[in-house]
């Protein structure tokens, strides 16, 4: 029973920044209909210039609130700004392309993102240790079940966030612009809505968002390299297929499945068959309901 | 018209290929080296490239080879295997080399040692593992101990010096490497007497490991071997130590990096794990190379730049002594080599053509890398 | 001899949405039949339903005798049941020749080997198809727009290649969605004309949605309309224009444009 | 009968000349172009087929690698169980060593296509009920999963890969079935009943509508591309250093692939060639830029995707003057 709480608690962590990762994804796919590959790069770049930032600003040697605080804003304004100068330079020119082309574009930039971070002058590819910007500690044990304040805290930042988001998007002038462009572009743009700052405004938000997630990684798992983005920003996508691409509490369900899924069978069922299975899972639910667990069934319009 | 233009296209492509000057001139001897400058094992691939400079550098600075500077070609085969044929290809076909040293990982240098062979050129690999590799033929050499000894060797210097009776064994799954050490690890360990009570496994993209570690806590090993890359053991060790896991970790040189001191901090301790060397050796050839490479790259030289700079020095040692740039007489004065004094060990090239070297257990404790004991092969 | 189609009791939800309600309708073999009826009074959804769409939430659905409802979409097109599309849906990177070759599709019977390796039969096959494909552009009036790309074309010849590519499938019975819709007087005068002689040539049985309310009573013998997804009359056109209901349920959106 | 080889002579002459121009590649050719061209020609396989199921069907497929492995593994494993150890006993030796090896790779490469395409439809025929992204993710998903039940079975080397004894796959074998597999995907797709792939892309729901059986065309697609997915898989297997690992096959390579077939040009078979051709001697022609060599090849993606956003050729298709076209149309008046 412990053990199993144990895993539910893991999953919950880590499904907490999956989801984060995922509302990114989600958010530019509700208004572009575009998987947006570089995403999970420019979560890798949260995380590797919170290194950066932590170091030079001398946060990294004291574990104090203030530091975690002015990291964690830290990133998600760069992120931020880095996602907004991705969509004006590498996709708003293809607004009216074929999405596969936008797709490639997306892959395009990820790709230099990773190569770039690899250059010695840059990163490098060595993993660089993330600073602890709080002290780990156990904070409740039962038994051999034992919380630490790292997940804790993982945990309500991504879920604050979450709530952020919701309360955002459904309660001012912007959120409403963007539920219009994601609902119908044309209309949207007839009823004078600017659907090109909204999309550069979703833009800015889910790589702030991405930028966030980098934080909590990097306290998680304290080791960051140029790639380290590539897998959890393949994870975080099949979690917002998972819930239904362009729901937003999709993202926030596909994120926490994910989560639980690898968690539970590393644990019960194979740790060598650990992805397989996990991947298996996500093409019975996807069988089951075609559009992901929380996704709009497209009625065909003739 | 469209065909013209493609087939235009097409020969400014291979034209431009075409540009590299095949071959060095009478001063220079053209050295071969491939090895991952991007992709997954990037990091593995660097630290050998910065260590194989060093080398270079002290044999021209120290008058050159056979009367020549010795000029290094670097050529990136982005991890994968097949690329590594093309790089070595290249290296062979266009720059007209007369050696090649490569790669970190066992499956390039396995993809790539056939065309090595096939052209007679000698390869060293310096820090290939996998048995495998020295069977592609007899230009295919290796300055580091195989995966059978190092898994061996800390199987018994778990069940001999830590009197350990139960092991739980984590393996990565997709590395080559950590599968062959963990599966002779097993053998050895079964063989002296020991159990086996948790064989757990992840994949070298993970980051979250408290599944497996719940699990392998539940059967209570005495120790745990990890014998992983650095990248990942970090993590594991971090995540146990949370779980409340006590035991000792043992490892391969996969743990040798500044990095599991830097990011593992008391988490990694204790921790055995085998490797080429011990920056602490007081040997002067070993300290004349840590400050040099410290100086030069800011970290402390890691396994895979100690096995390069060997490797590189043991393939420029053959040279000298075969006193020729013919493939056949290189192989012949490497198969030869005999206590040569390297960084790591005395390295003596078997008939196997694999590296018949000493092995050290080093303790991970108080932010350092303390020598235990080495083992002979 | 029964009717070609019979719909009996046919009705449609959508998640609560009634957009057809118990639907009673027959069209006997070689019979013109135009369906009416103000936006959003089901009438698409009854094309839908009768080609496989959607199946049916109750009811049943008779074509020459043989059960189609909840058959699916290309089974029911193989049985002789053709349509267009109120808002043209042609494969619009495809040239209008592909189009109606497409078409031809079923009577195609050959296999995927036959043509990687192109055997003789596979090429005969073929060259049958392309000529049929010609003779069908031809008849109408499309021969020289053949191998332009069908988005490219202008707007009365799409909704031309739409009804040839439906014929290319040999159907009995071809429902036309709105085929005048946008067009001008002239197009729709011609139209007219198209209708009536490809019914004659092609023994066809239709089905017409349309809005023009002239162009229906001038075209259809028996007229049948629907609001709310119910049937609310059917007969004669005379009989159609005197009818209360159908006044009012007109009146309430706006005046048919007659 | 005589129809049938005037068809076909265009593409006999066409594979004699492959054969020819790959006996004298072999001798006077530098190895390293060589392995160039033979690189080239498997990607070839491999983008035009893809190109059949993602451009020319419309079906978004990210698991192309997961098939080639399983093409790869099958035919290693028939090399190592029977192929390999048979060719060795019969201790041939000149021309006559050339034609039996030449047949055996034939054998081979079927057998790694045939497994391959088992894997196709016994896939293809659940997934392809999903659409576009989600299809993505489940061919992502399968891809993956191939890949790991490579990765753990001991018996065909697990994540230490496996070595391959000959026939190995040269010039003229790799060619030889590039040039196959173009003609006959191309000659598919622009037959009367092929224009049902295209038309499914466009509209699928409309292509049902004119009696095309939309889903027996999409697993036709799924199983003959990864048919050629594990023909490529099995030449890689079979190519001069005959090895493989199971990571070879990841996610990563898949994306790669799809990269190539919308660069070339969703829907053109021409421009997936031109695209195989490009993205594999780019990185080779950027060698001299060193280390910055990746970042040049990803920035010249980013730039040829905003500068030719349709991909390089579009739809469009550059067609051979002595292409015998099954089509006539009428010119334009």
């Amino acid at each position: 029973m412990e053990s199993f709480l144990q895993q539910i608690l893991q999953g919950l962590k880590l499904g907490g920044i999956y989801a984060l990762i995922a509302l990114g994804y989600t958010m530019v796919y509700g208004v572009l209909r575009l998987i947006n590959f570089a995403h999970g790069d420019v979560f890798m770049l949260g995380a590797m210039l919170s290194i950066y930032f932590a170091r030079w600003t001398g946060f990294g040697n004291q574990p104090s609130w203030l530091g975690l605080g002015a990291t964690l804003l830290f990133a998600m304004a760069v992120c931020g700004a880095i996602g907004g100068v991705i969509e004006r330079v590498a996709y708003r020119p293809l607004r009216n392309a074929p999405r596969l082309s936008l797709l490639i574009a997306a892959i395009g930039v990820s790709l230099l993102i990773e190569n770039v971070g690899q250059l010695r002058q840059v990163f490098g590819p060595t993993p660089q240790p993330f600073p602890a910007l709080i002290q780990t500690k156990t904070v409740a044990q039962w038994g051999s079940l034992t919380v630490s304040n790292v997940e804790i805290l993982v945990l309500l930042v991504a879920l604050g966030l979450m709530a952020g988001l919701h309360v955002f998007v459904h309660h001012t002038r912007f959120g409403l612009a963007m539920r219009a462009v994601a609902h119908d572009h044309q209309t949207a743009g007839l009823m004078g809505i600017p659907a090109g700052k909204v999309i550069f405004g979703t833009f800015v938000l889910g790589s702030a968002l991405a930028g966030a997630a980098g934080v909590l990684w990097g306290l998680s798992y304290p080791v960051i390299n140029p790639m380290t983005g590539f897998v959890p920003g393949i994870k975080a996508f099949v979690a917002a297929v998972l819930g239904g691409v362009g729901s937003i509490p999709g993202a926030l369900l596909g994120g926490f499945l994910i989560g639980e899924a690898e968690s539970l069978t590393a644990f019960y069922l194979s740790s060598t068959y650990k992805d397989a299975i996990a991947f298996v899972i996500l093409i019975l639910v996807l069988l089951a309901r075609p559009t992901g667990l929380l996704g709009r069934k497209e009625v065909e319009k003739v | 018209m469209k065909i013209k233009e493609m087939l235009l296209l097409a020969a400014a492509g291979l034209g431009l290929i075409g540009c590299g000057k095949p071959g060095g001139d009478a001063n220079t001897l053209l050295i071969g080296e491939y090895v991952s400058l991007s992709g997954n094992t990037a990091t593995f691939g660097q630290s050998m490239r910065n260590a194989i400079d060093i080398a270079v550098d002290e044999v021209n600075g120290g008058g050159g080879l056979l009367g020549c500077q010795i000029k290094l070609i670097v050529e990136d085969d982005q991890s994968k295997p097949e690329q590594a044929v093309t790089a070595v290809l290249k290296l062979i076909q266009r720059d007209r080399v007369t050696a090649i040293l490569g790669e970190v990982t066992s499956s390039c240098s396995i993809a790539a040692a056939p065309i090595c062979q096939q052209n007679r050129i000698p390869m060293v690999s310096p820090s290939s593992t996998s048995p495998e590799l020295t069977r592609k033929g007899d230009y295919i050499f290796r300055t580091c101990f195989i995966d059978p000894f190092q898994g061996a060797a800390m199987a018994r210097f778990a069940s001999q010096s830590l009197k350990a009776k139960t092991a739980a064994v984590f393996t990565d799954r997709k590395q080559d490497y950590s599968v062959g050490l963990a599966q002779f690890f097993k053998q050895t360990f079964q063989e002296t007497g020991g159990k086996i009570v948790a064989d757990e496994a992840y994949q070298s993209d993970d980051s979250e490991f408290r599944p497996q570690l719940t699990a392998i806590r539940a059967a209570k090993p005495e120790v745990i071997f990890v014998p992983g890359y650095y990248t990942q053991c970090v993590l594991i060790a971090k995540q146990a130590r949370e779980l409340g896991l006590t035991q000792p970790f043992l490892g391969g040189d996969g743990w040798d990096s500044d990095v599991t001191l830097k990011s593992g901090g008391k988490a990694v301790e204790p921790c055995y794990f085998s490797n080429h060397y011990s920056p602490e050796d007081p040997r002067p050839e070993v300290q004349a190379f840590v400050e040099k490479y410290r100086k030069r790259f800011g970290v402390t030289p890691d396994a895979l730049a100690v096995t390069g700079y060997d490797g590189a020095h043991v393939l420029f040692d053959a040279i000298r002594r075969a006193n020729s740039t013919d493939g056949a007489a290189i192989r012949d004065a490497l198969a030869q080599t005999r206590d040569f004094k390297g960084v790591s060990s005395r390295i003596t090239i078997d008939a196997n053509r694999n590296a018949s070297k000493e092995l050290v257990v080093l303790k991970i404790e108080d932010g350092k890398f303390k020598f235990v004991e080495s083992v002979k092969p | 001899m029964s009717a070609l189609l019979e719909i009996q009791g046919v009705g449609m939800e959508f998640g609560g949405l009634k957009a057809v309600e118990g639907l009673d309708l027959e069209v006997a073999e070689g019979e013109l039949v135009g369906l009416i009826g103000p936006n959003g009074a089901g009438k698409t959804t009854v094309f839908n339903v009768i080609t496989g769409v959607y199946r049916p939430t109750r009811g049943r659905i008779c074509f020459a005798g043989e059960r189609i409802d909840g058959m699916a979409p290309h089974l029911i097109s193989r049985r002789g049941i053709a349509r267009t599309f109120q808002n043209i849906r042609l494969f619009k990177n495809l040239s209008a020749l592909d189009n109606v070759v497409l078409g031809f599709n079923r009577s195609a019977r050959q296999d995927v080997l036959g043509s990687m390796l192109l055997t003789a039969k596979h090429w005969r096959r073929q060259a049958g198809i392309l000529k049929r494909s010609h003779e069908l552009l031809d008849k109408l009036g499309l021969g020289l727009a053949e191998g332009r790309s069908s988005m490219e074309l202008p707007y009365g010849e799409q909704r031309k290649l739409e009804i040839a590519r439906a014929l290319a499938t040999q159907p009995r019975l071809l429902l036309l969605d709105e085929p005048a819709a946008g067009m001008n007087l002239a197009e729709k005068r011609e139209l007219t004309g198209l209708i009536e002689r490809l019914r004659r040539e092609f023994n066809l049985t239709i089905l017409v949605i349309e809005h023009d309310m002239k162009m229906v009573m001038s075209i259809c013998p028996r007229i049948v309309v629907l609001d709310h997804g119910q049937k609310i009359a059917g007969g004669t056109p005379d009989e159609i224009q005197r009818h209360e209901q159908v006044i009012e349920a007109y009146l309430g959106e706006k005046a048919p444009s007659a | 009968m005589k129809v049938f080889w005037q068809n076909n002579m265009a593409l006999l002459v066409v594979l004699l000349v492959v054969a020819a121009a790959g006996f004298g590649f072999q001798r006077h050719l530098d190895p390293y172009y060589y392995k160039i061209l033979v690189d080239v020609g498997i990607a070839i396989i491999l983008v035009v087929s893809l190109n059949l199921i993602n451009g020319i069907t419309g079906q978004f497929s990210l698991g192309h690698a997961g098939f080639m492995a399983v093409g790869a593994y099958a035919s290693a494993a028939l090399s190592v169980l029977a192929a390999g150890p048979w060719l060795n006993g019969l201790a041939l030796g000149g021309a006559q060593k050339m034609v039996v090896e030449f047949v055996a790779l034939g054998v081979i490469v079927i057998v790694g296509g045939v497994a391959a395409a088992l894997a196709g439809f016994v896939v293809g025929m659940p997934a392809l009920r999903l659409r576009g992204d989600y299809l993505a993710i489940a061919t992502l998903g399968f891809g993956e999963i191939i890949r790991i039940v490579f990765q753990n079975t001991e018996q065909l080397g697990g994540a230490r890969g496996i070595s391959i004894p000959p026939p190995r796959s040269d010039f003229t074998g790799v060619y030889v079935c590039a040039v196959l597999c173009v003609a006959f995907i191309w000659r598919l797709v622009h037959s009367v009943k092929g224009k049902s792939f295209f038309a499914i892309r466009e509209d699928e729901f409309a292509a049902a509508t004119v009696g095309i059986d939309t889903t027996k065309y999409k697993v036709i697609a799924f199983v003959l591309g990864s048919f050629f997915a594990g023909v490529a898989g099995a030449l890689f297997a079979h190519s001069a250093t005959g090895y493989i690992t199971p990571a070879q096959f990841d996610a990563v390579k898949s994306i790669e692939l799809v990269v190539m077939v919308v660069l070339g040009g969703l829907g053109s078979i021409s421009g997936s060639i031109i695209a195989a051709a490009a993205l594999t001697l780019l990185p080779e022609i950027l060698r001299g830029f060193a280390e910055y060599r990746l970042v040049v090849y990803s920035l010249l993606l980013v730039l040829v995707m905003l500068t030719r956003p349709q991909g390089l050729m579009g739809m469009k298709e550059i067609k051979l003057p002595w292409h015998r076209q099954p089509y006539q149309h009428k010119p334009v008046a």
